[in-house]
C-alpha cells in the first residue's frame, strides 16, 4: 500500500506536488494516535487498579480479624496467642523500634555521606565512591541479613555478653545499613540539584564552605532530603526477610534493646503459610496496620515538606 | 564556638561518615567474598542441587531467576513505560486522573514488600489458582516493580527537552510519531536504567517471591512450574548452617548473588555511558 | 496579498491577559518583524499563528487567527496547519539525529518512505537554507556536531523540507555570535522570495536591516504597525518613538 | 523498539508453550519436619520414573489445608490430623513415625532432663541452666512458629498448652525465640552454647545433642518400645479418589522399598 503511494510519490516532479500531497497526508484522521492515547490511559489505569485489588484483598481477609479481637485490643494487646489472643502490641513497638533505630543511626551518616559525595570529595574519590553506595543498594535483603547473622548477631552476644544476640538491636544494626544507599543516593541528588547560584552567592558572601553547606545548600536541598529518608524508614518499616534473620522472633514485648522480638513483617511471613481461619485473617490485619503505618508517614512527610516550603 | 573550629569538626564528621559506610561496605563484601569465593567454581553454577546431598549447585536456582526476571520485566515494562507516557505527554498535570494515577503509583511504591506477598498468595495462587509457580511470582513482582518503572522513564521523559517537542510538533508530527522517533529514543538510557533497577530488585526480593512462587528446587519447565530464586535459596541455606560444607555453600550463593549484583551496575554504567555517547 | 488576517486576538495566561484586542494583517511573501520590549507579547502573538501555545496548560484564546481565509482555531488538523506554518526557534533545537535524519523528519512523519524523494527534498532543502556546501560530505554524523549557526540552519532547513507557505522565527539569531547572525540575514533575504517570514526579534538593527514590515508591541498591545521605513523614521506612536530610539527596553 | 516488544511476546510465548510438554507433576506441600525426608523419597523415586514430585514445605497447617482444598494433590502433616480437619473426601495415611529431639548445644553439659524441666524451661520458669545442674548460664529456649506440626506435637506431648476463654493455646514462653523451620532451629542451637530446641530426630546429628528424657536416650529402638514418649506420626493426606500418579507415588512410600528409604534416614517405619 505504501509503496504504491511512494512510488507516485516518486514521480512527483516539482515541490508543489509534494507539498500537496503532505498536506493531504496531514489531513488523515489520526486513528493511530487515538488508539495509543487510550492504550497509555488504560496502562496507567492499571496501577490504579493493583492498588484498588491489593487493598481490597488485605480488608476484605483482615477485617473479621478485627472485627473479632475488637480493633482495641488487637492494637493493644501485648498476648499473641491464636487462635485466641491477637494482640500485636509488641510487634508494632518492635517495628517502630527498629525502624527509630535505624533512622536515629543511619540518617546523619547517610546525610553527611551524601554532603561528601556531592560538595566535599573531590572528583575523582566520588566517582569511586559512588558506584560503591550504588553496590550497598542492589545487594538483596537476604544478603545482609546473612550478615548480621553471621557476624553482627555473634558479635552483640559477645560485646554485651548476653546469651543470645538476636537482637532488636541487630537489627537496628543491619537495618541501619540497609538504609543507607537509599538516603544517600537521593540526598546526593537533591544536594546537586540546588542551584549553583546559592552557593555562589553564599561563598561571595564570605561564608565558609561548610558554613554554606549547612546554611543554604542542605536547607534548599530539604525536600529532597525528606524524600529520601521517607523512603529509607519505608524500607526499614517493610523489611522482612532479613529482620527475621537476625532479631529472634520471639513475639514478646521487648524490654530492651537486647532482647529478642517480632516485627510486624515478621509476625506476617513467619506465620503465613500456616494459619488458617481467623489467625491467617489476623495476619491480614497485621498487613492492615503495616499498611496505614507507612502510608501515615508518607502522609506525615508531605504535610511537613508542603509546610515547609509555603513558609 | 568559633566557626573555623566548627568547620573542622563538621569536614571530620563528614569524612568520618563516609569512611564508616565505604569500610561497612568493604568488610561485608570482604568477609562474604573470601569465604564464599573459593566454593564458587564451574561446578558449582551449573549443577543442580539435590536434596539427598548428591549435588549442591546453584543452576536451576538461576534459571528460576532469569524465568522470573525475564517474566516480570515483559509484564511491568510496556506497562509501566506506557503509564509514563500517558502521565508525561498526555495528560494535563494537574487533571484528577493524573493526581489519582500518581497517587497509586506513590502507594504502590510505597507499599512493603511482604504485603505483596500477602496479596499475591492469596490472589495469584489461591484465587486466580495459578499455584505457587514462576507466573503467579512474576506477576506480583511486576506489580512491585511498576513504581521504579514509572518513576525513572517518566525522570526520563521529562528531561527530554521540550524544544524537541516543540520542533517536532512544529514540523506537523503527530504525537505518536514524536513519541516513537523523538522522545523515546532521547529518554532511553533512562528507560533501560528502570529496566536494569527492576531486574536487580526482582533479583533482590525474597519474601514475595516463595509466598507465590515457592521453592521448589527443580529447574522450571514452565511458568506453571515453581521455583526457587537465588535469594529464596541463599534464604533456605542460611536456615541449615551446620556443617563446613553447608556453610560454604551459603558463602557461595551470597557471592554469586553479589557478583550478579555488580555485574548489573557495571553493565548500567557501561549502557548509561554508550547511549550518551550516541546522543552526543 | 495578505497571509493571516488576525482579528479581535486576546490571549491569556491563566488570569494574565497576554494579547489585548490585537487586530493585524500579514503581508504574503514579505518578512514582518515584531519587535518591542521584554514581556510585551510579541512572542506569544508568533506562537499562535501555528498554535504551538496549545502545549502550554492554562491558555485561553478568544478571536479569530485566519491563515488564507480560514481560521486556523477552528480547524480539525494542527498537524496541517503546522506543515503549512514551519518555526525556527529562539534556540537552535536539531533533534539527537543525524543532519540528514534531522531534516527528513518532517517528511518521514508523514509517512513517507521512499528513499530517492526523501533524499531529493533533503539536498534541496539544505541548498535553501545555504548549509549544503558545508555539510554534503558528513550528512550521516550527528546534528550535535555542528557549530550554533550551523545548527539554526539546519533547523531552518529541516523547517523548509516540509514545503511550507509561511516560516515563523522566534529570535532565530539571538543565541549566535554576528557572523553566523550574517549569515542567518542573508538567508532570509533569500527566503523572502518564496516564504512569507515572521520574525520576533529584539534587535530593532535587524528589523530595519531585514524586514519590510514592522509591527511595535507593548504590554500585550499592538501599538503600530506599518512599513519598516515608516515605524523607524516617522513612527506615528509615541511609545513606538521612545522605543525605536532606544528610551527603554 | 517494534522489535523488542515482538522478541519479549515471542520469548512469552515460549515459556508458556513449553509447559505443555511437561511431564505428570504431583504435587506435595505441608510440614517442614516431613519435606526433609519426602524430598529424598521423591528423589529416589524420580530415579525410577518420569513423573516429577513437587515438595513445598509451607507447614502442616497449610498441608491440611491444601489436601482439604485440592491445592495440592498430597498434603504433609507432622502431627496426628483429626478426621474433623479434613472432611469425608480426604483420607490419611501414616507414613512414618518420627521422635522429637529435645537437643542442646554440644559444649552443653547437661545430659537428661525430666519432662517437669524440659516444660518448666519452656514456660520461662526455668530460666538458668544452673537450675537444671548446668552452668550459671541464661537458657535460651528456641521454638518453632504457632501452626507448626512439630510445635504441636511437641505440645501436646509435653502438655504444654492451657486455655483461654476456652480455646486451647500454648504454654510456650513469648520470650522464647521462634525460628521458622526444623533447620534454622538445628542451626541456632548448634551455634548457641545456650540454646535449647526441639526438633525432628531423624535430624540429629552430630552438630548438636539430644539430650535424655527421664533418664531415657532418644533414639529410634526407645521410640519402638515406647519408652521414649515424644514422638508424633508423619501423615500424608490425599482425596479418596487421588489421580493416579499421586496414588503410585503414595504407594511407592508406602512400598517395603520406599519405607527402607524412611528407616535408612533415621525414621521409624511403620511397615
Amino acid at each position: 500500500m505504501t509503496d504504491i503511494i511512494d512510488t507516485q510519490l516518486a514521480n512527483l516532479s516539482n515541490k508543489k506536488e509534494l507539498s500537496q500531497e503532505l498536506k493531504r497526508r496531514a489531513m488523515r484522521t489520526d486513528y493511530l494516535g487515538t488508539f495509543f492515547k487510550y492504550l497509555f490511559f488504560l496502562s496507567a489505569f492499571i496501577g490504579v487498579l493493583s492498588v484498588a485489588t491489593i487493598g481490597y484483598f488485605l480488608f476484605y481477609e483482615g477485617i473479621p480479624a478485627i472485627k473479632h479481637a475488637g480493633l482495641i485490643e488487637f492494637l493493644s494487646g501485648r498476648e499473641w496467642l491464636p487462635p485466641a489472643l491477637y494482640g500485636i502490641a509488641s510487634m508494632i513497638v518492635a517495628s517502630l523500634v527498629s525502624s527509630l533505630g535505624a533512622v536515629i543511626i543511619g540518617v546523619p551518616i547517610a546525610i553527611l555521606c551524601a554532603v561528601f559525595l556531592a560538595e566535599i570529595a573531590p572528583k575523582w574519590l566520588a566517582n569511586l565512591v559512588r558506584p560503591a553506595i550504588e553496590l550497598l543498594a542492589g545487594i538483596p535483603s537476604v544478603v545482609y541479613g546473612f550478615f548480621g547473622l553471621v557476624i553482627i548477631v555473634p558479635a552483640i552476644q559477645t560485646l554485651f555478653n548476653i546469651p543470645a544476640g538476636s537482637t532488636l538491636l541487630a537489627a537496628i544494626i543491619v537495618l541501619s545499613v540497609m538504609i543507607l544507599p537509599t538516603v544517600i543516593t537521593i540526598a546526593e541528588t537533591s544536594i546537586r540539584a540546588v542551584p549553583s547560584t546559592y552557593k555562589e552567592g553564599a561563598l561571595a558572601l564570605g561564608a565558609s564552605q561548610v558554613y554554606t553547606i549547612f546554611k543554604v545548600i542542605l536547607p534548599a536541598a530539604r525536600s529532597g532530603i525528606l524524600a529520601g529518608i521517607v523512603l529509607g524508614v519505608a524500607r526499614a518499616v517493610g523489611e522482612t526477610m532479613a529482620i527475621i534473620m537476625v532479631m529472634g522472633n520471639a513475639p514478646a514485648m521487648p524490654n530492651s534493646l537486647l532482647e529478642s522480638a517480632r516485627s510486624l513483617t515478621a509476625n506476617i511471613a513467619l506465620e503465613m503459610s500456616y494459619a488458617t481461619g481467623m489467625h491467617a485473617s489476623s495476619l491480614y490485619a497485621t498487613g492492615i496496620v503495616l499498611l496505614i503505618f507507612v502510608m501515615l508517614l508518607n502522609a506525615c512527610l508531605l504535610y511537613l515538606n508542603r509546610q515547609r516550603a509555603y513558609s | 564556638m568559633n566557626q573555623a573550629i566548627k568547620d573542622k569538626f563538621a569536614l571530620t564528621a563528614i569524612w568520618t561518615c563516609a569512611l564508616i559506610t565505604i569500610l561497612f561496605l568493604v568488610w561485608m563484601l570482604w568477609h562474604i567474598l573470601s569465604n564464599g569465593l573459593s566454593y564458587v567454581s564451574w561446578e558449582f553454577v551449573t549443577s543442580s542441587y539435590s536434596a539427598i546431598g548428591k549435588a549442591s549447585g546453584i543452576w536451576s536456582m538461576i534459571v528460576s531467576t532469569i524465568y522470573m526476571v525475564v517474566l516480570s520485566i515483559s509484564i511491568a515494562a510496556p506497562l509501566g513505560i506506557m503509564t509514563a507516557l500517558f502521565l508525561t505527554e498526555y495528560a494535563k498535570p494537574s487533571s484528577n486522573s493524573v493526581k489519582v494515577i500518581r497517587f497509586c503509583t506513590e502507594s504502590l511504591a510505597g507499599i512493603p514488600s511482604i504485603i505483596y506477598g500477602l496479596f499475591g498468595m492469596t490472589f495469584f495462587v489461591v484465587t486466580l489458582g495459578l499455584g505457587f509457580s514462576i507466573l503467579s511470582g512474576a506477576l506480583t513482582l511486576s506489580i512491585l516493580i511498576l513504581p521504579v518503572i514509572i518513576r525513572t522513564t517518566e525522570e526520563a521523559l521529562l528531561a527530554v527537552p521540550q524544544a524537541y517537542r516543540e520542533a517536532a510538533y512544529g514540523l506537523g508530527a503527530s504525537k505518536i510519531y514524536t513519541i516513537w522517533r523523538v522522545i523515546l529514543p532521547s529518554a532511553m538510557p533512562g528507560i533501560i536504567t528502570a529496566v536494569i533497577l527492576s531486574t536487580g530488585r526482582i533479583i533482590g526480593e525474597s519474601a514475595p517471591v516463595f509466598l507465590t512462587a515457592g521453592m521448589v528446587t527443580r529447574i522450571p519447565e514452565s511458568v506453571f512450574d515453581s521455583g526457587r530464586t537465588l535469594t529464596v535459596h541463599l534464604y533456605k541455606l542460611t536456615q541449615e548452617l551446620f556443617t563446613i560444607h553447608e556453610w560454604n555453600q551459603a558463602y557461595a550463593t551470597a557471592t554469586v548473588l553479589i557478583m550478579l549484583v555488580l555485574a548489573i551496575n557495571v553493565i548500567t554504567k557501561i549502557i548509561g555511558k554508550q547511549l550518551n555517547k550516541a546522543n552526543y | 496579498m495578505n497571509k493571516f488576517n488576525v482579528r479581535d486576538l486576546d490571549l491569556y495566561y491563566g488570569d494574565t491577559h497576554a494579547l489585548k484586542n490585537i487586530n493585524m494583517l500579514i503581508p504574503e511573501r514579505k518578512v514582518t518583524a515584531l519587535i518591542g520590549p521584554s514581556g510585551c507579547g510579541k512572542s506569544t502573538l508568533l506562537r499562535t499563528l501555528n498554535r504551538m501555545n496549545d502545549l502550554i496548560e492554562n491558555v485561553h484564546i478568544s478571536g479569530h487567527v485566519e491563515l488564507e481565509g480560514v481560521d486556523i482555531y477552528q480547524s480539525r488538523d494542527i498537524s496541517d496547519l503546522r506543515m503549512k506554518v514551519g518555526m525556527v526557534f529562539q534556540k537552535p533545537n536539531p533533534f539527537p539525529m543525524s543532519i540528514f535524519e534531522n531534516v527528513a523528519f518532517g517528511l518521514k512523519a508523514q509517512g513517507i518512505n521512499d528513499k530517492q524523494l526523501i533524499k531529493d527534498t533533503v539536498e534541496n532543502a539544505l541548498r535553501s537554507a545555504a548549509l549544503w556546501d558545508e555539510v554534503s560530505d558528513r550528512l550521516n554524523s550527528h546534528a550535535f556536531g555542528l557549530s550554533g549557526g550551523q545548527q539554526q540552519r539546519l533547523c531552518i532547513a529541516r523547517a523548509i523540507a516540509i514545503q511550507p507557505d509561511v516560516i515563523l522565527m522566534d529570535e532565530p539569531t539571538s543565541a549566535l555570535d554576528p557572523i553566523a547572525t550574517h549569515r542567518i540575514e542573508q538567508l532570509m533575504e533569500e527566503l523572502r522570495k518564496e516564504y512569507t517570514i515572521v520574525i520576533v526579534t529584539h534587535s530593532m538593527n535587524q528589523a530595519k536591516r531585514i524586514s519590510d514590515k514592522t509591527a511595535v508591541f507593548w504590554m500585550g498591545e499592538l501599538v503600530e504597525h506599518a512599513d519598516t521605513q515608516e515605524i523607524f523614521n516617522n513612527p506615528q506612536d509615541r511609545r513606538t518613538k521612545a522605543y525605536v530610539n532606544g528610551e527603554f527596553g | 523498539m517494534n522489535n523488542k516488544i515482538f522478541s519479549s511476546i515471542s520469548a512469552l510465548s515460549l515459556l508458556l508453550s513449553s509447559a505443555a510438554i511437561a511431564g505428570n507433576t504431583v504435587t506435595v506441600s505441608g510440614s517442614t519436619s516431613v519435606t526433609g525426608l519426602m524430598e529424598v523419597l521423591a528423589e529416589t523415586y524420580q530415579l525410577q520414573q518420569n513423573d516429577y514430585i513437587e515438595v513445598q514445605g509451607t507447614g502442616s497447617g497449610a498441608g491440611i489445608r491444601a489436601a482439604k482444598e485440592g491445592t495440592s494433590m498430597i498434603g504433609m502433616s507432622s502431627r496426628p490430623v483429626a478426621t474433623d480437619e479434613l472432611g469425608k473426601d480426604v483420607q490419611q495415611f501414616v507414613m512414618a513415625l518420627d521422635g522429637i529431639a529435645v537437643a542442646v548445644n554440644n559444649q552443653n553439659p547437661i545430659k537428661n532432663l525430666s519432662i517437669e524441666q524440659v516444660k518448666a524451661i519452656y514456660t520461662g520458669d526455668i530460666n538458668n541452666w544452673s537450675q537444671v545442674g548446668g552452668d550459671d548460664q541464661a537458657i535460651v529456649a528456641v521454638t518453632r512458629e504457632v501452626g507448626s506440626g512439630t510445635r504441636g506435637a511437641f505440645e501436646d506431648i509435653m502438655g504444654l498448652t492451657r486455655k483461654i476463654n476456652d480455646i486451647t493455646v500454648t504454654a510456650i514462653s513469648a520470650r522464647a525465640q521462634v525460628q521458622s523451620g526444623n533447620g534454622s532451629i538445628k542451626t541456632l542451637v548448634a551455634n548457641n552454647s545456650a540454646a535449647i530446641g526441639f526438633i525432628s530426630l531423624g535430624s540429629v546429628d552430630e552438630s548438636l545433642a539430644a539430650l535424655q528424657i527421664e533418664g531415657v536416650d532418644a533414639t529410634k529402638a526407645n521410640i519402638q518400645t515406647g519408652d521414649y514418649g515424644i514422638a508424633r506420626p508423619f501423615v500424608l493426606m490425599a482425596a479418596n479418589s487421588p489421580e493416579p500418579e499421586a496414588q503410585q507415588f503414595i504407594d511407592y512410600i508406602m512400598s517395603s522399598e520406599g519405607q527402607q528409604v524412611i528407616a535408612d534416614h533415621g525414621y521409624i517405619e511403620v511397615k
